[in-house]
Order: structure tokens, then C-alpha cells, then sequence
């Protein structure tokens, strides 16, 4: 299964919002949420991040979500074209969309593909 | 129908409920969040404290509270969505006490518009909307044929049930199962199967 | 200033989403999270929600940004066209962009137009 | 310059970013989170000790673990970008242990696009760049037309200061700046003005 890493600035972000797409999406997907400093600050660190990744790579690649600011060019020093690939998405939305998109099997470009739908939903 | 017959479906739907919560909560298990059941058991649960405490004289005013309190109880989507169904239905009832079978029939496609106008589905998106649609279609034609209240009533749950069934196959484009795609298919919705168990509690009512 | 009501499922996530567009967007927006039931739960209470939008109302409007599912039809059920209005945009970034434009001191319109262009954002 | 040289480089950076700490956060609490100052005296003091812990041999060693540190010890985006910088030209400079003029500017060429891949911010975006990217190109005329290399290092701390100066008026487009819009409008850049500060300290270690 696609693995997927959210990484915001602030660790309870992150970690909420894998707990709300878990609860949408499934419980098995490989999913970890990589916010804030290692000392708890709001901010992001590459080891927390790196470590995350490896944690959810089963070998069929992992999505990483960014915020905004530093947990994308975070992300940006871990992408390796095909393994482990960025998606430019909304957040919350995307990282819904994409947890859903990886429980139900799909490859590392459908789960990207997923995510980016997040864009094109509407609420109303 | 009085304010007792009201109050009677009202008891009838929360029973109804509590037997059925937990397949209610595993139907939403599969394309939600698994919380439907308790949500509405929660709902309704709060809805008799309500209507306890200050029991309501006419059928419009018990319809009104009882959406009132779903509303501000249930916690999920439904809550909005039921609440705005009984409020829409007590405000088409107004200030009467005595509900004939066309006023019930104008009330149910009172809620009807009220749950389209607020969750903007339409039908076939597998909602409850799949099984209000055609419960609201069938009622009014059962009147409109002079059937008896009973059977009227008969015709609403089995269109109702009928509705719930056939969202097995369809796409979620609304609400969270919406997030699903393709995922969706296969699974009843959970509020179209608690929108059919309220239909049967109004049949349920009548035989009283 | 305009006032800002965010509507989450979770509590946590709607108030780690307004820690984090408040220390861009600045201290001085009026701003809520109200995220979660009552009792704490994963869902929403409109008693939450309509005390929140009263918090932050100064007169000057309020816009309320929910995440998914019953998040936006609560928020529907406190429309009030011209007073309380919904914007319909990605969560986090949404309301990042409606913070800033309303320490900036944009009009409600102002404060939704900047919140939808988060749609546009890109982050790469 | 020799490896020694460098390593009082990064010292006198050291030192202008504790001065300067302040100042930085300041800045950054205008159009950021009010943070830069911090997380560079965080990144260069973690610097400090890993390079005290294991001296590197060579000057794109020291470098290289220059670059790593800052990238894992900042927690702002300007760690993933200076570590990229410096991590940039330590390779550059491969195994030399003496590094000429031309290899200098052409390791600070290097940086910045490295700089430029990573954040894929241009110039006029309100960023380091701008600052990174006046310094590079008046370092590399000052090799060009043979200056001195205490000239060549003057003339490339005057047009980062400059830089860095030129983004008061500017809009940002990249990093939780642009965010703010309009509103980032009359403020200095913080990433550029530490920057500003990283090219003093290059001329200040010649002069030493
Ligand atoms: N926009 C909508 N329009 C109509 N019905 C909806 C809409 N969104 C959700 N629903 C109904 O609500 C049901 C889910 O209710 P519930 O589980 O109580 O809420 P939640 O999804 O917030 O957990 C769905 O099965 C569906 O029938
Ligand atoms: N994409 C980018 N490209 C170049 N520089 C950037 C980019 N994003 C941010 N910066 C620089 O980083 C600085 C902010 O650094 P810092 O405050 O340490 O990080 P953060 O914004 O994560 O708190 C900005 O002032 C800007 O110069
Ligand atoms: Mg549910
Ligand atoms: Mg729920
Ligand atoms: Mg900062
Ligand atoms: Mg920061």
C-alpha cells in the first residue's frame, strides 16, 4: 500500500488531521503525521519527516502532504522521483482524499492523482 | 392525526432506532465514520427529555422542538438534515391540531425540500434523499388516490425501504462518503436506511 | 474587523488551524474554532458553532470556513446572507488567506474573495 | 582560502547571527512567525558543536556538514535553504584543500542555485535570493576583473546589504510571506537580511 506523511508546522495539526482522514479513509493505510520541531516548537524537522517516511514505506512509494512554508521545502529535500513524490494539495482535503485513494489499492500515481481531486471538490 | 399520533410516531422512530443503532453505525462504518446509530439514538434519546419537559400542544409545535433538538443534539450531518425535516414539516403544519392525510402528504414534501435545499443532493447521490424522495412521491399519490391512512401510510415505508435498498449500488457525491468515490459502491447508505426506519415507524403509529 | 469562525469535526483540528493562521494573519482578528461535540466527540454542535460566531461578531460580518461533511451544513444552518456567510474553501490554506484579509481590514467580501483564492495557491 | 579560513567563516557568522538575533526575528515578526533569529542561532550553534565534535579535513567538508546541520536544526524554511546553500558549495569545492577566488564565487554560484531549485523563488519574490543572488553576481565580476580578494568580498557584502535592502518595497511570492500579500509590502525581508549578514561575515574572516 501507498504510504502517506502529512507535514505542517504544527505537530497537532498534522496529527489531527491523520486522525480525521484515518477515520474516513480506513485504519490500515500506512499514514504518519510529522509536525513541529523536535522539541515540540511550531516549526518542522527533516529527521522527524525522514523518519516518518520510512516508517510508512511499504515499497509502493509515499506521498508526502506539505502545509505551507517550511514543510514544503522540507518535503522538497526528501522527493526521489517515482518513491516518494510531493502533492501540491489542499491539506486536510487532499490528505482525505488521498488516504481514501490508498486503502482502496491505488498506485502511487492514483493516490497523487486523488489528492490533487481535492482541488476541483467543492462544499456547498 | 392529533398531537398524540405525532408523538406517538416520534416514540415509534426512537425505539426504532435503538434496536436498530447498531446496524445504523455499521452501515456508516463501511462509508462514513460509524457514529449514524448512536448519533441518532443520541438524537432521539434527547428529543423525548425535550418533549417531556414541555410537552408540546399541537403537532406543528412537537415537530418544531423535535427538529430543534436533533439539530443540537445528533452531532453528525444528520442532525442538521433530520432537524430541518421535522422543523420544515411542523411549520407546514402550523397552528392546526388535527393533521389530515394531505396535509401530512404536503408536510413530508415540506421536509423533502427543506433536507435539498440544505444538503444540496439530489437523488441518486446516496443519500437519505434516496429514500425521502420517493416515501414524499409515493404518500402523495396514495392520498391523491383516496387509499386509506393505513395504506398510505404503507405505500411511504415501502417506497422508503425500497429507496434505501437501491442506494447499494450507487456513487456517494454527497457529504463524507462523497471523499470515498468508487469506494462508496456497494454499501447501503446509512441515512437513507435510517430515513426508511422513520417511514416505518409513521406506518407503525397508524396500527396503533 | 471581520470575524472568523472555523468548523471542524475535530476540535483539535480546528483549533491547531486557527493557532496557525493566527501567528501569520496576527493576534488581533476575531477568531474561533469551534471543532468536536459537546462532549468532546468527533462531530459538530451548533451550539458550539452559533456561540462562536457571537464571539467574534463586531458588526463588521463573519465568514465561517468548515472543513467536510456535517462541518458545512451546520454552518448553512447559521447562514445569514449578507451577516454570516460560508466560504466554501480548502481548510487550512482558506483560512490562513481569510485571516490575513481580515487583520488587514477587509470587508466581509473582501475577507471571502481572499479566502477563495486559496483555491489558486500553488505551493511548489 | 584553506579549510582554517572557513571555519572562521562560519564563526563570524555565528557571531552576527547572535548579535543579530534580534533584529532577525524582528523583521520576521512583521510579514513571519517571529522566529528567523532563533532558528539560526539554534542551526549555527548546532553548527558549533559538530564541527568541534569532528573537524572536518577539507573546506567542502566542514561545508557540507555545515549544510546538514543547519538543515536538520533550523525548523524554519530558511534551515532547508541555507543547509542547501551551504551543502551546495561545499560540493563544489570537492576535495580541494585551497580554494581560489574563481572557485569561491563559482561555489557561491553553487548556493544560489541551489537556493533557487529547492524554493524555486526569482528574484523580486521577496526572499533570500534576493540577496544571494547580487552577491553572487558581483562576486563573480570582482574575480572576473581580478580584484582583490578582500575587494571581491567587499564588493559582495555591499550588494547582499543592498539586496536585502531593495525588498522593503517588494511583494512576497514565496514562503509563508506571500500569505500575506499586500501586506508584506514595507517591511525588510528576513531571510534576506541574514544573508546580508552571512556575506558581512565572508569579508569579515578575510580581514581577520
Ligand atoms: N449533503 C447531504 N444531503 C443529504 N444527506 C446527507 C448529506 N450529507 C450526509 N447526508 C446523510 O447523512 C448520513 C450520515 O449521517 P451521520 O453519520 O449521522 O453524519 P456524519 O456523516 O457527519 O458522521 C449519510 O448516510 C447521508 O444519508
Ligand atoms: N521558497 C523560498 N525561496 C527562497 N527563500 C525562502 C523561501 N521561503 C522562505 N524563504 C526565506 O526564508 C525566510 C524565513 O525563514 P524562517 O523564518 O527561518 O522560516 P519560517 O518562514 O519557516 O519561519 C524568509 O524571510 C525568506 O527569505
Ligand atoms: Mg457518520
Ligand atoms: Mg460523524
Ligand atoms: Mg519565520
Ligand atoms: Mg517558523
Amino acid at each position: 500500500m501507498v504510504g502517506i506523511v502529512l507535514i505542517s508546522h504544527s505537530g497537532g495539526l498534522a496529527a489531527e488531521t491523520a486522525a480525521l482522514a484515518r477515520q474516513i479513509g480506513g485504519a490500515k493505510v500506512p499514514l504518519a503525521a510529522a509536525g513541529g520541531t523536535e522539541d515540540g516548537g511550531l516549526g518542522t524537522s527533516p529527521d522527524r519527516v525522514s523518519a516518518a517516511v520510512e516508517e510508512v514505506d511499504q515499497g509502493d512509494g509515499v506521498v508526502l502532504i506539505p502545509d505551507l512554508g517550511s514543510s514544503v521545502l522540507t518535503a522538497r529535500l526528501l522527493e526521489s522521483p517515482g518513491r516518494v513524490v510531493i502533492a501540491d494539495v489542499p491539506f486536510v482535503e487532499g490528505a482525505v482524499s488521498a488516504v481514501v485513494a490508498a486503502g482502496g489499492g491505488a498506485s502511487l500515481d492514483g493516490v497523487l492523482a486523488a489528492a490533487e481531486e481535492a482541488w476541483h471538490f467543492r462544499k456547498l | 392525526m392529533n398531537t398524540e399520533f405525532f408523538a406517538a410516531w416520534i416514540e415509534e422512530i426512537t425505539s426504532a432506532v435503538r434496536a436498530g443503532r447498531d446496524h445504523l453505525t455499521e452501515l456508516d462504518a463501511a462509508i462514513g465514520d460509524a457514529d449514524h446509530g448512536t448519533n441518532l439514538d443520541r438524537g432521539f434519546t434527547a428529543v423525548g427529555e425535550a418533549l417531556a419537559a414541555a410537552p408540546p400542544g399541537t403537532p406543528g409545535a412537537l415537530l418544531v422542538l423535535t427538529g430543534t433538538t436533533l439539530i443540537r443534539k445528533v452531532g453528525g450531518a444528520s442532525g442538521p438534515l433530520y432537524g430541518t425535516a421535522f422543523r420544515e414539516m411542523g411549520k407546514a403544519f402550523g397552528e392546526a391540531t388535527e393533521i389530515s392525510p394531505a396535509e401530512l402528504s404536503a408536510g413530508v414534501d415540506a421536509a423533502l425540500a427543506g433536507v435539498r435545499r440544505l444538503g444540496s443532493a439530489a437523488e441518486g447521490d446516496k443519500t437519505m434523499v434516496d429514500a425521502l424522495a420517493p416515501a414524499a412521491a409515493a404518500l402523495s399519490r396514495a392520498v391523491r388516490d383516496g387509499l386509506k391512512p393505513e395504506e398510505a401510510l404503507e405505500a411511504a415505508a415501502t417506497a422508503a425501504a425500497g429507496g434505501a435498498r437501491a442506494t447499494v449500488p450507487l456513487q456517494a457525491r454527497k457529504g463524507r462518503a462523497s471523499y470515498l468515490g468508487p469506494r462508496s459502491v456497494g454499501h447501503e447508505d446509512p441515512g437513507a436506511a435510517s430515513t426508511a426506519l422513520v417511514f416505518g415507524a409513521l406506518r407503525a403509529a397508524a396500527s396503533r
